[in-house]
């Protein structure tokens, strides 16, 4: 081919490149205009100090109650539940995985794995209603399994693959001089492990907790089928309690566009939105503040 | 003595961990069983086959089943050829400075975004803005949205891999820099970004949440479908079946073949994945 | 002799770190310079500006006139695409492609619509002392290749493309002495044909290859000369102490 | 042909099921029929109408004058058609002994005013409340007519089905939920029990699965269930609409449980 | 002279690769020894065997048995993290941890309950000759420091921990002549009081230091002997080519 040609080729899928990826780039820039423009449409009718404080969420009532607080309450204490199981479970088994596994183990371990982390949210939703909502309500001898636990657990197990995979692959990526070096100077393989490989691993870890966390905060279908959507403050682990995006995703169908109503689940979801946002940028923090060990 | 304890303590080491890695192997092991077991009751040629029948009490699942294909096709028709060029663009195009650093950053925040929040914003968007209606290309799109971020970030991290010593090659014997990423870049990362892709189509394939509000119907009475009428998915026939419907134990028994079904698309999927990552990585060792 | 690469005032900087000094050095035709230095002075960093590899680097801040015959490498008619063509390079790590044996050296060819049959890939295997161990293996992938044989498909794929200049940095680090010895035939061979650099750190190899020698510390050219003259009359105590203070 | 056309059909759960199978019997008839039939609620049937996003809403209640005046700013024409009476059933389970309940109890069940079964019955269980979503129009149906706020300890079940399966495995539990879910559920009825409702404490006490007293509207909680349609898509919908007034419409209408319109 | 550390009859297979074929060799106490032989010998597989590093693959097989001071080192009842701690190695890549400097020599101190104030990791550093170099940086992340610094780190980092021998595997394979020089005088010096084995491809190296050199090849001794005579007098003809086949 010329020179001449071989050229232009280069120069038009440059310009290829950089179109597309700036229209991709503007499309999703364009989910955070949304989500701002319909808050603030919806303070426009109801004040931000009344959204974020509110004790009470009552939307359809006489005088409409836009409280988010249990919401964001139910939202956490879900999340909070599930990383309680999720992150020494998932850490746990990837150091198991990367540094104590046999090569033959680690094969079969890593597939279980990876199709725990295909199972769709809604079918994980199910066997919360028909498998562990019921199971819970067994052990602890309630009326109804559908709660805060229920869905604790269920997120633990949908966020536990994302932690395992993220937090295997940075053991993993851990050079193998690193070790060799710790057990040069004669540490053991427990040692090694917590001194060396978890701490040069730590950023991948992180970044798998945040993950894991962002996952559980944002889930919908596995909630909204498990926990019983009461909008109330929830009292504990065997409250039902109503989660954001549970919230969303069951007024969303039934609001008429265009009213107070409507821009306040578009509120939520921007509060939901900066909840996953502060959780990244914490976790991209801490990468950072790691990485630069890692700089060569 | 001292050896005595440690040799207990690394036995103690060794059981947390195996402990904690026979529990999520438990999870699995549970979630399968009552699937497969409760599922595999009313998995037959007729259930994929037939469309569902007296209300959903009876029949099979094949409208919903060609609804997932078809959108997780349309998903993929947007989304692979917009992300891995985004990719390519933020990878080896754009410079380094504090403006692509932050489109990164929010690029891997996107992917932390809740899907309810893309089917909020395909709602206003496809649906409501572009007049797509509720349809099979507005949900299409949305899922596609949604994957784009997985796409963009698994695609960017496999051209990251490959080092700079290998595109400086190229460059030494005189070749351009399309050409640079042509015949090196891009074949040199290319099972890192297929598997990327398979793995978040699976995903998409398995959403629920942005097709609530984007296209998804509770009942379509023809299995013919066009990209601009509602259409029934998988996901969304589970999560009706198991909250929706008037008869939920005379429907459970299809609720678990429903379930039955999406499992096996999304691990058919997966293995896909699994097995491209495989040959590559033959190849290029 | 005519001078056929080199730079004037050269300064590089990596964002706030300056790596090169006004660097002034050229490069006659069919002569092989060594350079020479300790770790860190800034020799790839000057190699890699002649091919102008720093273009990847977004951070590097280059001034200065770096000619090649007369055509300003860094002019803005110039083509970096026929720079780099012209101006072979052998990088400090071997870096094949994730190609075969053969595609590796095709490829530079293909790309700039030279000849790529059979004959030019043996001769440039040939060239870099490699054909006999790779000629019944010519489509296993080049990875698999030992290091030091890596290092000399490197050389190989150069050479096919005929360029005018080689740089080679650091060549044999890599490499045992025996195959060492037979680059270091290569290098003598080609020059008659060849401008070649060669960045080195073993003081017996500049001897053995260079007709000039160049000492760089720390960002600067401290000495330049006939190797000879350099190794055993340098007029600078640095130089002296660098390559009098060690080996035989 | 006209009927090759997608309907897009949208609106309350309660009658969503029913109109799967009324869609399913047309087909039957005229296999070119394309329906789509999702839930969702009435609220969203209606503005599903008002964005373009349906042809026909099914809803459990009228329009609001609200809606009205919307459906006149756009300029939209809609046909109403009223097509079964729904009657809404407040269960609790089995073992709970309690039959009949007056109004102005059951408003203070539900209000959360009375938190304790042992104050209208013998048994000493706290109360929960298995409801609807607040945008549901079953939940808005019940709360005007007994004109209460729900207890905010409601639970807020995401359909009918939910609620069913909710009071089932709760002794304590009471919800509502559309007659036709229940009464032809041969295994929510070992389970549950539907309360018969008395106006006043000395009133009478009806059934809501007793087809004479629907029939007379003597229950407190039925309702006509419409079908609004959009003037524009009458043609290709009107022989659906046809069908479900001829006789095979109307025994899918009364197999699901609903009642039929005088 | 008394023998320190020996291997008898040892065969190591990666797999099906044998790799060491019935090594037989001792290294006497307050001695240097030298490893030489061409690349991919064995010569890091042999030093690697000795501090017990192929414990980390899983498809290395190893028969014979290797002795420090007559303790059986792959004995059922010895234990590994004490036959590291005393038996130091310095890798052929320098494998700084990625904490800071100080952390870097604390760690093995800390591992092993020895004392780590700042005076043991200034020792440490001045032995490797590193310590006017990073005096005011020791909080600075290891990973920054240069190829040749790195090196030095580990020295340093093998040195805090009073070993009783000293594996070095091409220690100054990234070093310029000067520290190279320097690392040479510390390998003169601590073997008054350690054993050390060295593997360099540096024949003036091995003869600058070693008392003692071990040529290998291909997975088996061909020659061992005192140094001097192993260089001028070799008894095989392969080791005479090697030996002399070269460099200045
Ligand atoms: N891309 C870069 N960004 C920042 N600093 C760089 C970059 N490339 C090189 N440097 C710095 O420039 C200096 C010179 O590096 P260079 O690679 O040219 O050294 P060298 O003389 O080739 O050393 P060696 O013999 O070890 O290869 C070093 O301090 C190095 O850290
Ligand atoms: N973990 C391993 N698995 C398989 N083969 C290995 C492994 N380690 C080393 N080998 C092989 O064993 C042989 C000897 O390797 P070794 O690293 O000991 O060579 P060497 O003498 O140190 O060479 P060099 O001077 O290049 O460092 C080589 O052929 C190498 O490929
Ligand atoms: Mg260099
Ligand atoms: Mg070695």
């Amino acid at each position: 081919m010329k020179l001449k040609t071989r050229l232009s080729i280069d120069v038009c899928f440059k310009y290829i490149f950089k179109v597309t990826g700036l229209l991709v780039l503007l499309l999703l820039g364009a989910i955070l205009f949304m989500l701002i423009y319909n808050s603030i449409s919806f303070f426009l009718d109801v004040r931000p100090i009344d959204f974020i404080t509110g004790l009470e969420w009552n939307p359809t009532g006489d005088t409409p109650k836009y409280g988010i607080l249990p919401l964001i309450i139910s939202t956490t204490l879900v999340t909070m539940g599930a990383m309680a199981i999720a992150i020494p479970l998932g850490i746990g088994t990837a150091a198991f995985i990367a540094e104590y596994a046999s090569p033959r183990l680690k094969n079969m371990l890593k597939p279980i794995i990876e199709m725990l982390a295909a199972i769709p949210s809604v079918v994980i939703g199910f066997l919360g209603i028909v498998v562990v909502g019921p199971g819970i309500a067994n052990l602890a001898d309630l009326q109804n399994g559908l709660n805060a636990l229920n869905g604790a657990i269920l997120l633990a197990v949908m966020a536990l693959p994302t932690i395992i995979t993220v937090a295997e692959d940075a053991i993993h990526a851990v050079p193998k001089t690193y070790k060799e070096a710790s057990y040069g100077v004669g540490a053991t393989k427990w040692q090694t492990l917590r001194k060396i490989v978890i701490p040069a691993a730590a950023p991948g870890i992180i970044a798998a907790v945040m993950l894991g966390v962002g996952r559980a905060i944002g889930e919908t279908m596995t909630v909204l089928m498990a926990t019983g959507n009461a909008a109330l403050l929830p009292t504990g682990m065997f409250a039902s309690v109503k989660t954001m995006t549970a919230t969303i995703a069951i007024e969303m169908g039934e609001v008429p566009y265009q009213t107070t109503h409507y821009y306040a689940l578009y509120a939520i979801a921007t509060v939901l939105f900066f909840m996953t946002l502060l959780a990244n940028i914490l976790g991209e923090y801490f990468i950072n503040r790691f990485r630069k060990y890692h700089a060569v | 003595m001292r050896f005595r304890a440690e040799r207990i303590t690394t036995i103690v080491e060794w059981g947390t961990l195996l402990l904690s890695t026979g529990l999520v192997c438990f999870f699995l092991v549970i979630i399968l069983w009552e699937i497969v077991s409760k599922g595999a009751a009313v998995i037959s040629a007729e259930f994929v086959l037939q469309v569902p029948k007296e209300g959903m009490t009876a029949g099979g699942i094949l409208t919903p089943i060609i609804g997932t294909v078809l959108l997780t096709l349309l998903t993929a028709l947007f989304a692979i050829p917009f992300g891995v060029c985004c990719a390519v663009y933020l990878q080896e195009y754009a410079s380094n400075n504090w403006f692509t650093r932050t489109i990164r950053a929010s690029i891997r925040n996107l992917s932390g975004v809740p899907s309810i929040i893309y089917g909020l914003f395909g709602l206003a968007l496809f649906v409501q803005g572009l007049q797509f209606g509720t349809s099979l290309l507005a949900a299409g799109l949305t899922l596609g949205l949604l994957s784009l971020p997985y796409i963009i970030t698994t695609a960017e991290e496999a051209l990251m891999r490959i080092p700079n010593s290998m595109r400086e090659a190229a460059l030494a014997v005189g070749a351009t820099k399309f050409e640079t990423i042509r015949d090196v870049v891009l074949p040199s990362s290319m099972s890192g970004i297929l598997t990327g892709v398979v793995l978040t189509l699976s995903r998409a394939a398995g959403e629920t949440a942005p097709i609530l509000f984007t296209g998804a119907a509770f009942y379509i009475n023809q299995t013919r479908a066009s990209v601009n009428q509602e259409f029934m998915a998988l996901p969304y026939h589970l999560y009706m079946l198991s909250t929706q419907h008037q008869s939920i134990d005379a429907v459970r028994p299809i609720a678990y073949g429903t379930a039955l079904v999406l499992v096996f698309v999304v691990f058919v999927l997966n293995l896909a994945a699994f097995y491209i990552r495989y040959t590559y990585r033959k190849n290029e060792n | 002799m005519k001078i056929k690469l080199s730079a004037e005032n050269l300064n590089i900087s990596f964002g706030s770190k300056d790596v090169l000094k006004n660097i002034n050095v050229s490069f006659a035709e069919h002569e092989v310079t060594a350079l020479i230095g300790p770790s860190g002075c800034g020799k790839s960093t000057l190699l890699r500006s002649f091919n102008r590899m720093h273009d990847l680097s977004a951070d590097a801040k280059i001034s200065g006139t770096l000619k090649l015959d007369g055509l300003d490498l860094y002019g803005s008619e110039t083509r970096v695409t026929q720079v780099r063509k012209r101006i072979g390079m052998v990088f400090q790590k071997a870096n094949p492609f994730a190609k075969s044996i053969y595609d590796n050296i095709t490829y530079g060819l293909k790309i700039n619509d030279l000849p790529h049959g059979k004959n030019v890939v043996e001769k440039a295997l040939q060239e870099a002392f490699l054909w006999d161990e790779v000629k019944n293996d010519l489509n296993m992938p080049a990875t698999r290749l030992s290091g030091g044989q890596q290092q000399r498909l490197c050389i190989a794929r150069a050479v096919a493309l005929r360029p005018e200049i080689i740089l080679m940095d650091e060549p044999c680090s890599a490499l045992d002495p025996i195959s060492t010895l037979k680059i270091e035939e290569l290098i003598v061979h080609l020059k008659k044909r060849y401008t070649i650099v060669i960045v080195t750190h073993n003081m017996q190899q500049a001897q053995r290859v260079a007709d000039k020698t160049v000492f760089m510390y720390l960002g600067e050219i401290k000495e330049e000369g006939p190797t000879q003259q350099l190794f055993h009359y340098p007029k600078e105590e640095m130089t002296a102490r660098y390559v009098n203070g060690q080996f035989g | 042909s006209p009927t090759s056309e997608s309907i897009k059909m949208k609106g309350s759960d309660t009658e969503v099921n029913l109109a799967v199978n009324l869609a399913e019997k047309f087909t039957k008839q005229d296999p070119d029929f394309n329906i789509a039939i999702s839930g969702g609620g009435s609220g969203l049937g209606i503005t599903s109408l008002l964005n373009g996003q349906a042809d026909i809403a099914n809803s459990s209640r009228p329009l609001s004058a609200e809606e009205i005046e919307q459906f006149k700013q756009k300029k939209i024409a809609i046909r109403t058609v009223v097509f079964a009476e729904d009657a809404t059933a407040f269960i609790v389970h089995r073992d709970l002994p309690l039959e009949e309940i007056d109004l102005e109890t059951l408003g203070k069940v539900l209000s959360g005013q009375l938190r304790n079964w042992s104050e209208i019955t013998s048994v000493n269980l706290p109360i929960n409340i298995y409801g609807r979503q607040s945008s549901s129009g079953t939940h808005s149906f019940v709360k005007k007519k007994l004109a209460i706020e729900f207890s905010t300890a409601a639970k807020e079940m995401t359909g009918n089905a939910q609620i069913i399966e909710g009071v089932k495995a709760d002794r304590s539990g009471i919800g509502y939920v559309g007659a036709g879910y229940v009464a032809h559920d041969p295994h929510a009825v070992q389970y549950i029990k539907i309360l018969k409702i008395k106006e006043t404490k000395a009133g009478a006490a009806v059934s809501p699965v007793d087809p004479g007293a629907i029939k007379q509207r003597l229950y407190f909680f039925q309702r006509p269930l419409y079908q609004y349609v959009l003037s524009s898509s009458w043609e290709k919908v009107a022989p659906f609409i046809q069908f479900e007034k001829g006789a095979i419409g109307q025994s899918v209408i009364e197999a699901h449980g609903y009642y039929l319109i005088n």
